[in-house]
């Protein structure tokens, strides 16, 4: 089996999972049906992107596992997402917080992805990548509108940002199967996207009139299945069925 | 505007709806007309916007990829129902935002079965082929009714209903053709949802209100008892397919007339749930006046810098 | 197999597991260290009995499982407790008005179960009723500090006891287990328990300057294993590890 | 009082320290002893609060009920630390209210180990068995210091952390001997608590602020590498009696000094964590202010109902 394969998909597709495990919980308790249907189609595109990642994984590792098997009956440190994704939607300004900083690294890493040897890899970036170009769009217009509307808000914007900048820093670090998968020319190298990456963000939020964290000091570990308090809950709920009902289809 | 002129005007307004021509907002219409639409097609986007509540209570626990992707899809198709019927109904002339406070003092009412906890993954499957089976049954006679924005409005919610009806039946069909266990649950989803199914379509026709005056319009086309009737004719057969039991040990086929006879249905019950005393009454209200609550600051930021925008946009043309 | 007992002893103890339970939540989140202490013990006190009543459920059952697999294996229409129990920890007067609906049940319960011609259970009972006449002091003042306290807690006291009363009617319907145990001098006849306890109810909540509810609607279900959509949550989480990781020992 | 009285009293006070005799609450004493005393008994109470917090995160997903009565048992008997230690610290004229303050303001410190998630259930072990062990290390000194009520509090405390510490050894020792899942998490749990468990200890001697006053009043009698040193050949062993591996290439058995060599810790980090920037340092901030301020209108319940009660018992009395 061609290991650092499989763990560089699930690396990528485990992010889009989680997050949109976070978007599901939101829906039908937004700020407005608008809100609740943009972000129910957020979710809704991530999983599917999800699904395109674990039917390839699936295949890789040519066991007769499925695609379910691999989003939902792993143990919690074979899960490789970044802390980012799996923070909790403590109110608005967090969810959208969490969504754009995660979108523009995703833009960016999706259009590296696209010159992928792989050409299963490539293809799945080909075709997501509008979709998170909308994303983008979504969450930096929500950063703006929060961040440059009321003192209420923006104090709020600025609160999430805060927070959750400490999780950005990971997106650019590199696992052993990272670095293999660069050197083949199969992975993105990511290191390479963090200057644009805060750059692209920092436009944003100077636009939103917000400030810029300073902090230093970041945390990391999703990258190598090692996550926060928050995550145990959530896979609870999303391997409840699977664990419960073992052996079954749906 | 004299008595004999208003008279005149609602013959010809009723002389229209009966040549089947359709009413459009910037028509006349007799207030009664406009005020029995928008307590009819707001209801309507309630349930839709509270329905979203029992099913979004299993997203993040569907069972497999594929399922929770079209929930998902499912309930997105709810919210957008009820943001176009609440579109038809602000071009009666009512704001969004009176509907709402309608819906979260609870003025309007909205289905009754959303008022039943969703417990296992079957309800999902339950919900779609019995709920929304129900539902079609009600509207889509809707898709002729004679207000041209509603009757527009249903005919694409009709459309996407009877997709999630399928969809909800083949979550039945899996399950009563899987594990004992998952039979099992199938066959309990039936038993929970059956009688609030059957209940939707209404109170029997002695206790109906309003029924000649919503024939007249379109708004109705067959009383609650024939729809009820339609309805269990054509589920009882899809049972047998899936080989679960309905909870009615009266149901039996009638040969002289060609349909069920059923059993009698707990009005006490229904009336219950109506009057705000069902399972989930209060929890369905909290978790809508929660999110409005919640939302304000959102909603006011969101206006806020739309003003600040158009500010700087005026600026820049001078 | 004594099918009726062992649903008997379910129905008794898992009302003390779920509650146990939703009390285990509060765990350093409440108003005081004080009643930190005082609900971890109240969860305690009531896991204890548990354990008493599911290792007599599991000799009953001898088929080699355990308590634990009582307790954290079964599917979710398999446990028999009532509503009121898994009703959550909306704000600290939910939390000890749902206490006291029970604690004055449980306490009358235990009276009469101290006589069953079930000397196990009858053991348990006098066992427990002390720790639940402690219980019922305890939660009994607090639903008077908070009745009687200021107009905001009675506002929200009074909220509580409004909302959680809907489901203080089950406490007294019987399953057919139960009325066969009762025939058996086994089971304690609850409906005989209802008049005693809506009068001691009501002393405390007049004490309280609180109005006893008049509403005549009220919930069941969790009898014959249906509950709320809150319980499915509970169990994600009680059942989390034993799912997660199938026969292994702790 | 005249500079040379004060002195003279500091010179008897110094001097019963050294005789070993208790300070108690009445006694005069010099304003920094007062001061360093709240300091650190205030830091120990707010430690076992906060503490409270990684361990409450399992109570609801402990893997038996036999686990699960126990850990909740270990974090009661944490509250009732805290509430000692707070009581303790009232005795130096401070109030419960105003510590509390201190903590949320994050004015004052407490324990940096409490900072970090607790993942898996096998933390549960490793906290016992690491963090406690540690503490006791730190604590057990202690039960001799010059202040009574914080020596006779600390009695009580270590008696029960030497009971904690050897139930978080048992619970690693059956994960040890069950199945590779169940090692392998207890490995994991070793792996992520032991640098910091290490860094408990607190900083180097080098970096050590307080350390020679606080020999004087025995608030401390090691140095912090010395209980380092301690805690790390005591450790050892027990991790090699359950099977386990220490995550440290360069720890090795020195024959000559008769203990362990280790490698060098990272300090970047222990400052990093200390400074507020650990892993849980806002959650634990989050989760505690939150009690508090959603706590607020109980705790002035039930002051206004205590107030009701003593008029009403005035009342009688006249």
């Amino acid at each position: 089996m061609k290991e650092n394969l499989y763990k560089y998909i699930l690396g990528i597709a485990d992010n889009s999972l989680i997050l949109g495990q976070r978007l599901g919980e939101l829906t039908g308790h937004g700020p407005s049906l608008e809100t609740d249907i943009a972000c129910t189609n957020l979710s809704l595109d991530l999983l599917g992107q999800v699904r395109s990642y674990y039917q390839y994984a699936a295949k890789i590792l040519g066991n007769g596992k499925t695609e379910d098997d691999i989003a939902m009956l792993r143990l919690e440190h074979e899960y490789l997402n970044v802390l980012l994704v799996e923070q909790p939607n403590t109110d608005f300004a967090y969810s959208m917080g969490r969504q754009f900083l995660f979108d523009v690294y995703h833009f960016l890493f999706l259009n590296e992805l696209q010159k992928s040897t792989d050409i299963t890899l490539s293809a799945i970036a080909i075709k997501s990548i509008k979709e998170v170009s909308y994303h983008q769009r979504f969450s930096s217009d929500w950063i703006k509108r929060l961040g440059d509307g009321t003192e209420e808000s923006h104090q709020k914007m600025q609160t999430a940002i805060d927070d959750l900048w400490t999780y950005t820093d990971e997106l650019f670090r590199q696992t052993e199967a990272d670095i293999a998968m660069v050197t083949e020319g199969v992975g993105v190298d990511v290191t390479k996207l963090k200057d644009t990456y805060y750059k692209k963000v920092a436009e944003v939020l100077e636009e939103a009139t917000l400030k810029i964290p300073e902090s230093k000091y970041f945390q990391k570990g999703g990258k190598h299945g090692i996550h926060t308090e928050h995550m145990g809950y959530l896979l609870a709920d999303l391997q409840y069925m699977q664990r419960t009902y073992p052996n079954m289809e749906w | 505007m004299g008595e004999e002129q208003i008279k005149n005007l609602e013959a010809q307004f009723e002389a229209r709806i009966a040549r089947d021509e359709k009413i459009e907002p910037k028509d006349w219409m007799p207030e009664k007309y406009r005020q029995t639409h928008i307590r009819q097609i707001s209801q309507h986007a309630h349930s839709e916007v509270v329905g979203m509540l029992p099913e979004g209570n299993w997203i993040t626990r569907a069972p497999s990829l594929r399922r929770k992707v079209a929930l998902l899809a499912k309930i997105q198709d709810e919210a957008g129902h009820g943001l176009y019927l609440y579109s038809a109904c602000e071009t009666l002339g009512v704001s969004r935002d009176e509907l709402y406070e309608q819906l979260h003092s609870g003025k309007a009412k909205y289905s009754s079965i959303f008022n039943y906890p969703t417990i296992t993954w079957a309800d999902m499957g339950a919900i779609g082929w019995l709920v929304d089976g129900a539902a079609i049954i009600n509207q889509v006679p809707l898709c002729n009714t004679s207000y041209g924005p509603y009757a527009r409005a249903m005919v694409r919610v009709c459309k996407e209903e009877s997709f999630h009806q399928r969809q909800g039946y083949e979550i039945m069909l899996k399950l009563a053709n899987g594990t004992p266990e998952q039979k099992a649950m199938a066959q309990d989803a039936l038993n929970r949802w059956w009688w609030p199914s059957l209940m939707m379509l209404g109170p029997t026709d002695a206790e109906s209100v309003h029924t000649e005056q919503s024939m007249k319009w379109k708004l109705k086309r067959k009383s609650n008892d024939e729809l009820r009737q339609q309805f269990i004719d054509q589920t009882v057969p899809q049972a047998d397919i899936l080989g679960l039991t309905i909870p009615d040990p009266d149901l039996k086929w009638n040969e002289e007339k060609g349909s069920y006879d059923f059993g009698e249905i707990d009005w006490d019950e229904f009336w219950q749930v109506v009057k705000g005393h069902g399972p989930c009454n209060k929890e369905r209200m909290k978790a809508r006046v929660g999110a409005w609550e919640r939302g304000e600051w959102v909603r006011d930021a969101a206006m806020a810098y739309a003003e600040k925008q158009q500010k700087r946009k005026e600026k820049q043309v001078v």
